[in-house]
């Protein structure tokens, strides 16, 4: 069983078919699956849901996709730092589905997880509630919140063995593994593969199972959005 | 130098060397945005008091110097952090885990307005352009102890700790403790009504109460 | 030495040799004791076949060396085992969610009683000693092929395949194939019939009809 | 902040209370807190109602505090394996409340995750949904099942640092990581204690946060309840 494919595009083959659902890890630019999102670009599929912490910002990461208007609904928690996302969104032109970002996490885990829905207490008494059932357990309301399955999933990782199984580093693990289980298929991009025993088995973020191709994505030029940095004292 | 017996009410990072006192040590505290993130220039001396992020860390260190910042390592205001000898990391989902099941001891978060009943808006401002609640909600539901550092008034001079709240809320009835520039206000429990618990330097009890159209407790 | 050919029905060791013809390069799989646990025996040359144990690993692999015997390395079943190098451990809440969640390709179980409509029953005898359904239940409802390993009768010569299960069910309208001594029934999908699909060597139609009391296709 | 103490009696000092419920660690035999539960056994605190996977096995793991009567009900999957549980079983002395194995892990997990109740397929059909609600998504059933908020949780770790990290070893994780997050307080057990800085951060498997009290509880002599092993063939 050979899971690792040469490009991005050779491992998305097959896969991609308008109006799909697409689960996405990363938070803001950190461990976002950039290699795969320009394979999703150039392939022209249109009328996507994607389900992504945030959109990226202007024509980097998600934002791309934004862009060349291929994206028709977004479910995220936050999605600021984007201009053209919000020109298409003032417009009426992309729909979004604010979810809080924990519920967000916990929805695409659970879409994973063969859990339909869940109870939460946040977003009870706000707008987040309309429309949801409300139950209470021992005398507190939570809202029934729903799981994600995704048609596909993409995300990007640290290192994988040659089996898939993967890890992430530091918080670039954030949104990849829940989003890695909520799709039906999960393609997965990382900086290095290693041949299968070199990762620690007791270490592993996402079992094999889960990274059904996988592709070397390297070399990463990566983005900080907010560089924040504090300066030596003289000697 | 002015010292803060000259000036008028808190300063931003007093404010923040306020909320600071509700640490105890051994808490695992979730810092917002703005001033809240001051808090963490105030951990007394001490005490092991081990700072969150919601995208996936426990345990944050100070921004990194130039030759150590790290695009793999930021913060939930998507900043540049360093990490400690005690940090670990974990996925989104296990985030938030921590979070809404109650693990973390305390919030200190922002707000637009705060009502007298402990609902808080920070979130949203109808009209302008939404940028989503991030995890603000998931806190306010969450964590144990939910402290709200604010300006008193709004630039326009409107008071943000008000009677009940106008814009789209963050969360009902959750907020323990406000901390403005001007005064504290702390209720025991989400069935109490807040009380006027400690004013800044230079501000009176009435003045307190002629900017604030909230009911509270002297 | 007996050869398959003048031996009438399956041997245990055949009937695990017949489930893993389901196997496919590159299946996660989940064996349950007793004859499936003979199927990891029988994974075909040159197919990457991984079982996943419930307690908590993906890779499972043969039984240790006496020497190489470790306590922290159990299968479901509490037995010792080995690992590979492309092992991974996981707990078990994150176990069962990759068994919940359809991410197991097949599992093969036991069962007691398997109803024509693809209801099972292996995990309780009533007014016997009640052991509790492990994960039998879970296995049932979340791997996305279900095939049961059984004999064809009970020791007292009853039917196993029988129209309606008379024991508790562990699931209902969940099995998609059946392996006995005898014979081999499949379903394409839960809404049809059971077809007969496969004779063991010397056993006839008739042989199979007269001992089955479920309806299903010839 | 001391989070290590220097017996198990020491570390769970004003945490029991008669009538109680207790989450604990381990599968079978494997990761179990031996010393927490001895300690458990010492105290003479009874009326438990405990979450465990297994009962253990006669005079081994929680079988200690069946044989003393200090348990009321067991939230477990899998009894088998235990005489003395069999008898009190039987006479109507001890109550059970079976749960699927996968339940019991995710209704551990919900219970520390704020969330009061989740969805799902497995039971449907059987007598495990009696008394539960059915609600249908997509077409098809699902049961409610409740989160386990317990009031104390015990569990038994490979390494944890002076902070409170804690890392497993292979399959003896196990429950130890749901029923840890599962209890208003965690106690853990440990092979050994490391300096802070010993431990991978990338690597911990429970995060310092869940980890309120610890004790080294080596040596272990761990038991094994199924040894079988395969020959090496002669040279």
């Amino acid at each position: 069983m050979q899971k690792i494919y040469s490009s991005a595009e050779e491992a998305l083959q097959g896969l991609l078919f308008d109006g799909m659902t697409i689960a996405a890890g990363g938070f803001g630019l950190c461990g976002i699956p950039e290699r795969l999102i320009d394979a999703i670009q150039a392939s022209g599929v249109k009328d996507l849901t994607i389900a992504s912490n945030n959109a990226g910002i202007d024509n980097e990461g998600l934002g791309k996709l934004l862009r060349t208007r291929q994206v028709k609904k977004m479910i995220s928690s936050y999605v600021g730092e984007n201009k053209e996302f919000e020109r298409q969104f003032l417009a009426g032109e992309l729909e979004v589905e604010f979810t809080p970002q924990g519920t967000l996490a916990e929805r695409l885990r659970a879409g994973g997880a063969g859990i339909p829905g869940f109870y939460t207490k946040t977003g009870v008494g706000t707008q987040v509630a309309e429309g949801k059932e409300v139950k209470s357990f021992d005398g507190e309301d939570y809202i029934l919140e729903r799981g994600i399955r995704a048609d596909l999933s993409v995300v990007k990782g640290w290192k994988a063995d040659e089996s898939g199984n993967l890890v992430f580093r530091k918080t670039a693990r954030n949104f990849n593994q829940p989003a890695a289980t909520s799709g039906k298929i999960c393609v997965a991009e990382v900086e290095e593969i290693v041949p299968v025993g070199s990762l620690d088995p007791d270490g592993i973020h996402l079992p094999s199972i889960y990274v059904k191709r996988l592709i070397l994505g390297a070399p990463y030029d990566k983005k900080i959005e907010f560089k924040t940095v504090r300066q030596r004292e003289a000697a | 130098m002015a010292t803060a017996a000259e000036t008028k009410g808190w300063t931003r990072d007093q404010m923040a060397a306020r909320a600071a006192k509700e640490l105890r040590d051994g808490y695992y505290v979730n810092l917002g945005i703005g001033i809240p993130t001051l808090v963490a220039n105030n951990i007394p001396g001490g005490m092991t008091v081990t700072l969150q992020s919601e995208n996936g860390m426990l345990g944050i260190g100070p921004f990194p110097y130039e030759d150590q910042v790290d695009p793999d390592l930021i913060n939930a205001g998507k900043q540049t952090i360093s990490e400690l000898p005690s940090s670990s990391y974990f996925d989104s989902a296990a985030s938030f885990a921590m979070i809404r099941g109650g693990h973390i001891d305390l919030t200190v978060l922002g707000a637009m307005e705060v009502s007298e009943k402990g609902d808080i808006a920070n979130w949203m401002i109808p009209g302008k352009m939404i940028k989503g609640m991030g995890g603000a909600m998931d806190l306010v539901a969450g964590v144990k102890k939910i402290i709200v550092v604010m300006e008193h008034n709004a630039k326009s001079g409107d008071p943000k700790f008000i009677p009940e709240c106008t814009l789209p809320l963050t969360g009902k009835n959750v907020v323990d403790m406000i901390i403005t520039d001007l005064a504290v206000f702390h209720r025991p429990d989400h069935d109490s009504p807040f009380k006027l618990i400690e004013l800044a330097p230079g501000v009176t009890a009435e003045e307190v109460r002629e900017k604030t159209t909230a009911n509270y407790v002297e």
